[in-house]
């Protein structure tokens, strides 16, 4: 089913490049905007979640407080600032994402690609671990290990990278066990190449791209259920700034003080949503396939 | 076709080991004592050591394993300490549940994502496909307990028409199923979109148009068949997911699920209704992963071995 | 041909099928309950998942707070002192011997005779179980059952607490005490049974018409169980429920303020209270101790987190229970804290951790957030450790923390159950160890005068309070909320609502 | 008649067979015969022509030559040194003197590495061959050599055409200064037009740096065309073997006629050639090949015999075939050529 | 104005196909106009990118989405598939117009057993029942040359060799028996023998039911074998047509002869094949003038200039190039 345009002209310029795409600009900067916020966010409202004021809580949003200051989000349940905290939220959520994934990332992506290129009872062992990490409640995990070491960053970022490891090396296996055979790998052997060689030079780079789209899908889900488990009570500790905190902290008040739960979820899908669809876009150009055709 | 099944029915049993093995060791590993929680904060070392006694704790790890293990085959996982009722008793009502909270999310997920992919693949990047996609990618996006608290507090306290939680009345279900079938709904959506769109610039599409089928036939008989291989695959995946994943919306809505009595249960060191429940959703998994394989091949002839 | 051909019709049957299943779940159903007017409908806040109160949850509040209304005590409290109920009298030929005499004409809810034989079969279950509760029994001898109607329980020391410890204990059949089935439906004299349990989610109770007392007004009780504060809220207001408590002390005011909607606070045998490790440094030192609790403003805390719905308390265990005092209240003087500090040697502060239980009482985290707030001020930092209850459970038993903060219940009403219990330096509860508190709590406990007893927990609590063993900052209220048309509900301190006196319109 | 030379590349009794593997244990289920006692030698700066039709063994042969496939039995020696038994340190030394172009120019290109970094490659794995500092010219001679322009050196494959891609596939090849290529279907997936320019460009780098090839191809002409020797294979076998000359003119083997009869020729009218033979039939399953000759299943001239004895490779002619009935075949064939 | 013969079944007439939107829209076909009479075969012949398989696609309306005819008129059977709906063309597909195409791994669905597949087209095209359809798809599967034809319905595609596959494909193009065969490269991907066996089945087929043909292909081999006339088409546009004998032994445009002469033959041939230089154009960037100019031996400033049109030469020949009558002069390819 040859489709008509016949082969890329040699001077064509490369997709796309240099032409601005507002759909990959715009959710890029709205990110970037959560990692400023990250960064200098509690440098300039100097959230302190040890300083509660019980006679200031439960304020909706945009109220003056007694010390001048606009509560633009309301204050919570013990009278901080939401506003501060969800900034300060953005801090642990980023740090958490950016962390699990980096570990599970390379542990999965290690893994899969030893698996796949491997093959055999290597290949055999790590898919059944990773069948039995799929099957096992995730959640039963993150309690066990909570319950264990006591909530901390640390720990979430265990569990949420236990969890997640799997994506990562199965998506892995698959781009190695397809690009293994494919000719330029065999090209590279025929040239007296090394395993270690055609890792690097033929799978490894062939495995970046997929696993980078399945991370940026992956943080959005590793953010979520950093929240979930501090939702849970499973999370982070007491007083930290999550927006899971942020929320649970809320479902008691959602008749008197929407705001604790609202405004830390909209910012929190918000962010989301934004890396869901920078996947979705990077996931277009990267794919050398997909530009070609 | 038996050999092969018989092939995935060990590596399914290896699997259950394997996580029974592992909730076994793990739960024993976490501090905290199951004749202390009972007991309370006013228990003695005495009343510990003898309502350990009465658990049959007391015994070598090894020993209890083997227990565990020999009781494990003839479906019996021994007696709750929380609940003073026999494991399997306590997993059935929870997981007839959490059973019924999956099925109907993924009813609800298919229902509607089904159609919502198929009209955005028919006009990719029209509007409709633009406002379902990014709709989809927000469903996608949203924490479900965040979701479940917003439902809550828009049906049940600003208009009053859905309960709140629990499951004594048949509406009880509408919230948290729609929680659940949330994510899976927009993986739905952007899987058919994509997988029918795949499909649709196949040869074969492109043979049934030549042969004068009208667009309706062609695409919900000869694309749509192969389209859901995938998407099989994948609501498979996420519906094993789902038994165990309903624990936030089962916490937000107050279902009487697995997820529930497996925090729970957890929370009371109770180590047969733990096991119990970890061996059930791990079943309930790979059965899930079988029944997929099944299906696929029955969807697509050129997986049937032995055919 | 046609053999392995599934149509797409097929598959619309089969998601049919599936949705049919989702919806019309049988078990989780329960069909409403009829003639609603004579039904009370209950939304309690902790799950019910047992309705056996010998076992392992014997002291669970949800279990007993069903099992109040079927089994009956032979002694019970009503108003602060103890009435005979199913015993009619009793006497103590000696310290050692407790004889009750059972009152006659008392029927189980199946038609057989209440016995002494009963009863003692009830005490001895509970102490066989080992659970929770068997603990006020360690010093029982003998129970033995000489006739129908007398029980003599003998004791190997002087028991004060006796009448205290039997309002805990219901009275079950003999012959179903050791039928875990029966448990799932138990009945006793009491002027409920139970007609449906379902654990964890609900629990139907219909009246006992062959009560020998005066007979409820109430034809049905159905406990559900709903956990969401915002769900029992929205459940009564649309008329869901009857009748809720254990609401969180700031979303009281909010249910005060509906129409339809009452709200009864009342004072409780609870209490929050914040321990310190005594037995570990820096809090080996009671000026540090007496120095966290001035650094405080607990009024102000009471006022804010708790307006209406805790009082400030004023001794170690709650004024509704026995042998509670009135103690030397500790103002809030940050100044005063920091010279504490100052002579202890911490001039500069200290860092600590505080931990408490996720699942321990109504807005712990805010309050344990606030007291960190308050105690950063004077240099204190406080690391916060929200726990599960089982690892808390195991870190305090092990004294391996540095201060905790938790509620406390005397279940049994009387001083005995809280201060004997936890603040005996064998009990090593929070490593503190004072020879002389231990001599007046034991010679409280072998007292059976009860007058004497109630002076010697006052000594025993003065020097609780004033050694700033733990700091004791608010006594509990519970909040009962309910429908206008529910009437004749009398609180119980014990925050376990009984129902045998409600009527509804 | 002076006794030739040594031959570049020799191949003696060549079998390699798959292992079709499957259930729980991962055991051999069957055995598929890929290349079944193949052999033939290929003088230093000549091409050895490779023709049949798909599942005839003849890109497995390939892939033996080049160390893709492990043979079970045989001899491949190049240059004397018997490769097969070579250690994997050896043989990847040996790599440099043995390349390979690949059929599909799309899938024999790293996507994610540009032209220089393909053609550099080698130098990578043998990094004495040339000095870091001329890589770059290197690269660049090699590409105006392939006739490619240099300034594109840093683009990736997928801007480039199909015919362009394939040089770099050449380019890659020459890096190492191979003595021997084997080109597997170089030129099948190309446009007519740029089909001859890559014969052409391989036709003058054989002349210019003395190449030796193996060129398998599924089109007669082009064979024809680029090869000194020829061997037809089916089943796993070669049926004949020989200079190009005498075969083309006159097959010995029936199925090597029937190819040459079937083969589309651009001017039919303007070439004679025996009338169209349609084989009958399917290409029978590599898992069981059909006893005595593999042809006969399909073969217009099966007799008895060829469903039993299996015919040897034997001289007719001026060639080796495989037909017990060879000399009646030449002599039937009429001589394909201008009329 | 071009006179048609009374009996021309199919006369496009200055098609134009546009591909993808806005900016980096091209024309993948353009001012392409060809007959063809009722039981005649005619090929179009060309490279990759030529657009001759688009002409195809806009004939069956099988077009992908992003592709649209922007001028020009398909008249089959006098009716002009241009401005009839999509839905009367797809009527016309299968009952008048059959299409083989190039991949009969891709073409035949995977998850249906070829029975269905066939049955299909008498079911919903004609209203056979299940049986009847069933009976009539053995027949046709059964004149396609597949042995044992009524159980092998039931098998389904990846069971059957490549060239049993197109054996199927053409079973379906041919079921209806339609007046028109779009043959899109049908033996490309086929082995040497099996091409034969597949020709040798289009002929067989197109002699017993007279249909047209209309083969697309890239193989000047397949063309000589088969076809009666020849239009070759290059960077869209076809510049050259006419009977294949006289365009294969004395082109008239510089392309077709550049192709004639690319070939190696079954002879001896030895020294360089005198390729054409260059790249066939990129469909964005076309060159001005005579889109073949910058890789043609002939050309002169003009070509750069100014597009030539397609002319006649002769009665049965048209040329587009403005020196065809010095090309055709030219000695004969060898």
């Amino acid at each position: 089913m040859s489709v008509a345009p016949a082969a890329p002209s040699p001077h064509a310029k490369s997709p796309r490049r240099g032409k601005l795409d507002l759909r990959l600009l715009v959710p890029a900067l709205f990110c970037t905007l959560y990692v400023l916020a990250a960064v200098f966010g509690p440098f300039l409202t100097h959230y302190d979640p040890v300083a509660t004021n019980t006679s200031q809580r439960l304020r909706p949003p945009l109220t003056e407080l007694r010390d001048g200051s606009l509560a633009l989000f309301g204050t919570d349940q013990v009278g901080r600032d939401l506003f501060g905290q969800v900034i300060a939220g953005a801090q642990i959520s980023l740090t958490v994402g950016i962390l699990t994934l980096l570990l599970a990332g390379t542990v999965g992506t290690a893994l899969g690609v030893l698996a796949g290129y491997r093959g055999g009872w290597l290949d055999t062992v790590v898919m059944r671990l990773a069948d039995i990490q799929l099957a096992f409640p995730s959640i039963l995990l993150a309690v066990l290990i909570a319950a264990v070491l006591g909530p901390s960053l640390v720990n979430v970022i265990l569990v949420l990278a236990l969890t997640r490891w799997v994506v990562f090396a199965r998506v892995a296996r698959a781009q190695t066990l397809a690009v293994r055979v494919r000719d330029f790998v065999n090209a590279s052997r025929t040239l007296g190449a090394s395993h270690l060689h055609i890792v690097r030079h033929c799978i490894l780079p062939a495995v970046v791209a997929p696993i980078l789209v399945v991370a940026t899908v992956q943080f959005g889900l590793v953010i979520v259920a950093e929240a979930s488990l501090s939702f849970l009570g499973l999370g982070m500790p007491p007083g930290t700034p999550s927006w899971g905190i942020s929320i649970a902290n809320g479902r008691n008040y959602l008749v008197t003080a929407w705001w604790i739960s609202t405004m830390p979820g909209l910012v929190l899908s918000a962010l989301v949503i934004a890396v869901g669809i920078l996947g979705d876009r990077l996931r277009d150009r990267f794919d050398p396939n997909l530009t070609t055709r | 076709m038996t050999r092969y099944l018989g092939y995935r029915i060990l590596s399914s049993l290896v699997v259950i080991l394997g996580a029974a093995t592992i909730i076994f060791v793990a739960i024993r590993a976490v501090p905290g004592d199951p004749a202390l929680v009972v007991l309370g904060p006013s228990a003695t070392p005495e009343q510990v050591a003898a309502l350990r006694t009465e658990y049959g704790l007391d015994g070598s790890l090894l020993g209890q394993y083997m227990h565990f293990l020999a009781r494990m085959a003839t479906f019996d996982f021994g007696s709750s300490f929380r609940l003073g009722m026999p494991a399997t008793q306590a997993i059935s009502q929870a997981f007839t549940a959490t059973l019924s909270l999956a099925l109907a999310a993924l009813c609800i997920a298919l229902m509607i994502g089904f159609p919502l992919g198929i009209l955005c693949a028919l006009r990719p990047n029209g509007w409709s496909d633009r406002i379902i996609s990014s709709l989809s990618m927000t469903g996608q996006a949203l924490p479900s307990f965040w979701v479940g608290i917003m439902l809550v507090m828009i049906f049940s306290r600003m208009l009053r028409i859905l309960p709140s939680g629990g499951a004594e009345t048949p509406e009880a279900i509408l919230m948290p199923a729609v929680t659940l079938a949330l994510p899976l709904l927009s993986i739905i959506v952007r899987l058919v979109r994509s997988g029918l769109l795949e499909v649709l610039g196949e040869g074969y599409v492109q043979t049934a148009r030549a042969k004068g089928l009208r667009e309706p036939r062609v695409v919900g008989r000869h694309a749509l068949r192969n389209m859901l291989i995938p998407v099989v695959t994948v609501v498979g995946l996420e519906l094993g997911g789902l038994l165990g994943g309903a624990v936030i919306v089962e916490t937000v809505f107050a279902w009487p699920g697995l997820g529930r009595l497996l925090i729970d249960s957890i929370a009371a060191r109770d180590y047969s209704v733990v096991q119990a429940c970890v061996v059930v959703l791990v079943l309930g998994f790979v059965s899930i992963n079988l029944i997929v394989d099944l299906l696929y091949g029955y969807l697509d002839p050129r997986v049937r071995v032995g055919s | 041909m046609t053999t392995m051909r599934l149509r797409p019709q097929g598959i619309g049957l089969i998601l049919g099928l599936a949705i049919t299943v989702g919806t019309s779940f049988g078990p989780v159903l329960q069909a409403r309950a009829q003639g609603a007017a004579e039904t009370l409908r209950v939304a309690n806040p902790v799950a019910i998942v047992s309705l056996d109160p010998f076992g392992a949850k014997a002291a669970d509040q949800p279990t007993l707070t069903v099992a109040q209304e079927v089994l009956e005590p032979l002694v019970m409290r009503q108003d602060g002192s103890i009435v005979p109920w199913l015993a009619e009298s009793w006497e103590n030929p000696d310290k050692l011997t407790w004889t009750f005499h059972l009152k006659s004409g008392v029927r189980f809810a199946d038609g057989s005779p209440l016995t002494s034989a009963d009863a003692k079969a009830s005490l001895d279950r509970l102490i066989a179980e080992k659970g929770p509760l068997a603990g006020l029994w360690a010093a029982v001898d003998t129970i033995e059952a000489p006739d129908e109607k007398t029980l003599k329980i003998r004791t190997t020391q002087p028991v004060g607490t006796m009448l205290s410890n039997l309002t805990m204990l219901g009275i079950a059949p003999a012959a179903k005490i050791r039928d875990t089935a029966f448990f799932n439906a138990p009945y006793g004299t009491g002027p409920f049974k139970v007609a449906a349990f379902t654990a964890g989610q609900q629990v139907r109770l219909v009246r006992n018409d062959s009560y020998w007392g005066e007979k409820p007004k109430l034809a049905q009780i159905e406990y559900r169980y709903i956990p969401e504060v915002s769900g029992r809220i929205t459940a009564l207001e649309n008329n869901e429920i009857d009748f809720t408590w254990g609401l969180p002390p700031d979303q009281v005011d909010q249910v005060r303020g509906s129409q339809g909607l009452k709200v009864e606070s009342f004072p409780t045998y609870s209490n929050y209270y914040f321990w310190f490790n005594s037995s570990r440094k820096p809090f080996t030192d009671a000026r540090v101790r007496q120095a966290m609790w001035h650094a405080v403003d607990f009024a102000q805390i009471q006022k804010d987190l708790f307006p209406g719905t805790a009082t400030v308390a004023k001794g170690p265990i709650p004024q509704a229970v026995f042998g509670s005092s009135v103690q030397k209240p500790y103002a809030y003087d940050v100044a005063k804290a920091k010279q504490l500090l100052a002579d202890a040697g911490y001039a500069n502060g200290f860092e600590t951790t505080m931990m408490w239980s996720s699942q321990c009482c109504t807005a712990v985290r805010e309050f344990a957030e606030t007291l960190v707030s308050y105690w950063a001020k004077i240099g204190v930092k406080v690391v916060p450790q929200e726990l599960e209850r089982a690892t808390w459970l195991d870190r305090l038993l092990k004294l391996d923390w540095d201060s905790t903060l938790t509620d406390g219940n005397t279940l049994t009403g009387d001083a005995d159950f809280t201060l004997a219990r936890l603040y005996l330096s064998t009990a090593k509860r929070m490593g503190y160890a004072n020879p002389k508190l231990d001599e007046l709590l034991l010679a409280a406990r072998a007292e059976l005068d009860q007058g004497k007893r109630a002076e010697l927990y006052a000594e025993a609590g003065r020097i609780i309070w004033d050694e700033a063993v733990g700091i004791f900052p608010l006594d509990m209220m519970v909040h009962a909320a309910y429908r206008t048309n529910v009437t004749g509900f009398k609180p119980t301190p014990n925050a376990m609502p009984r129902f045998d006196s409600v009527s509804k319109k | 008649m002076t006794r030739s030379p040594e031959p570049l590349l020799s191949i003696e009794d060549l079998r390699v067979s798959f292992a079709i593997r499957s259930g729980f244990l991962r055991r051999t289920k069957a055995e598929v015969r890929g290349v079944d006692g193949v052999s033939f030698s290929v003088m230093q700066g000549k091409t050895l022509g490779i023709v049949g039709e798909s599942g005839c063994g003849k890109s497995t042969t390939a892939r033996a030559i080049i160390g893709l496939e492990t043979p079970n039995s045989g001899a491949i020696s190049f240059a004397g040194e018997r490769i097969e038994l070579a250690t994997p340190k050896r043989r990847r030394q040996l790599a440099r003197h043995i390349q390979m172009i690949y059929q599909d120019p799309f899938a024999s290109l790293n996507p994610r590495k540009t032209v220089e970094q393909i053609i550099g490659e080698g130098w990578l794995v043998h990094p004495d061959l040339v000095p870091e500092s001329e890589r770059k010219a290197e690269t660049a001679l090699l590409m105006r050599r392939v006739g490619l322009d240099p300034a594109l050196s840093n683009r990736f494959p997928h801007q480039f055409s199909g015919g362009q891609r394939q040089r770099i596939g050449i380019a890659r090849a020459l890096a190492l200064r191979p003595r021997l290529l084997v080109c597997d279907e170089p030129v099948s997936a190309l446009d007519v037009s740029v089909q001859a320019q890559t014969l052409n460009l391989l036709a003058e780098l054989q002349h210019e740096l003395g190449l030796t090839y193996v060129f398998i191809a599924h089109d007669l002409s082009v064979v024809r065309h680029v090869s000194d020797t020829i061997a037809v294979m089916y089943l796993g076998r070669i049926v004949e073997t020989g200079p190009i000359g005498p075969i083309y003119a006159r097959p010995a083997h029936p199925y090597t006629l029937a190819l040459m009869s079937a083969a589309p020729v651009s001017r039919p009218w303007a070439v004679s050639r025996p009338s169209r033979i349609v084989l009958k039939g399917e290409l029978p399953s590599p898992l069981a090949p059909p006893p005595g000759c593999r042809f006969h299943t399909r073969c217009w001239m099966a007799r008895a015999r060829c469903r039993i004895e299996e015919p040897k490779l034997r001289e007719v002619a001026g060639r080796k075939t495989a037909c017990h009935f060879a000399e009646e075949v030449v002599a039937e064939a009429a001589p394909i050529g201008t009329p | 104005m071009i006179t048609r013969p009374a009996d021309t079944l199919l006369s496009v007439d200055s098609l134009a196909v546009r591909f993808g939107g806005n900016e980096d829209a091209f024309l993948a076909v353009e001012d392409v106009s060809f007959d063809l009479r009722a039981g005649e075969t005619l090929s179009l012949l060309g490279e990759s990118g030529s657009g001759k398989s688009v002409t195809a696609q806009a004939i069956m309306a099988l077009l992908p989405r992003n592709a649209a005819i922007t001028s020009g008129r398909i008249v089959f059977a006098g009716e002009d598939l241009v401005s009839l709906p999509r839905s009367r063309t797809r009527d016309l597909c299968g009952t008048r117009m059959g299409m083989v195409f190039q991949d009969p791994l891709t073409a035949l669905n995977p998850v249906f057993t070829v029975g269905d597949q066939i049955a299909e087209l008498f079911r919903v095209r004609q209203g056979l029942d299940r049986r009847a359809a069933w009976l009539a798809a053995a027949e046709v599967v059964d004149a396609v040359g597949i042995p044992d034809a009524r159980r092998r319905l039931d098998a389904y595609p990846h069971q059957f060799s490549g060239g049993m596959r197109q054996r199927l494909v053409i079973a379906m193009a041919i079921a209806l028996k339609p007046r028109l065969l779009i043959a899109d490269e049908p033996t490309t991907a086929l082995d040497v023998t099996v091409q034969a066996q597949i020709m040798e089945l289009i002929r067989d087929l197109q002699r017993e039911t007279g249909m047209s043909l209309l083969l697309i292909t890239h193989d000047l081999g397949v063309v000589a074998d088969v076809t009666d006339r020849v239009a070759v088409m290059y960077a869209g546009r076809i510049v050259e047509t006419g009977p294949v004998r006289d365009v294969y032994d004395n082109p008239a445009h510089p392309y077709t002869r550049g192709l004639m002469s690319s070939i190696p033959s079954l002879e001896e041939s030895p020294g360089l094949l005198a390729a054409i230089p260059g790249m066939p154009p990129n469909p964005k960037e076309r060159p001005s003038g005579c889109p073949f100019h910058p890789r043609c031996a002939f050309a002169r400033p003009v070509c750069s200039v100014e597009r030539p049109a397609l002319r006649a030469m002769g009665d049965r020949r048209k040329a587009a190039c403005h020196f065809a009558e010095e090309v055709v002069r030219l000695d004969p390819v060898s």
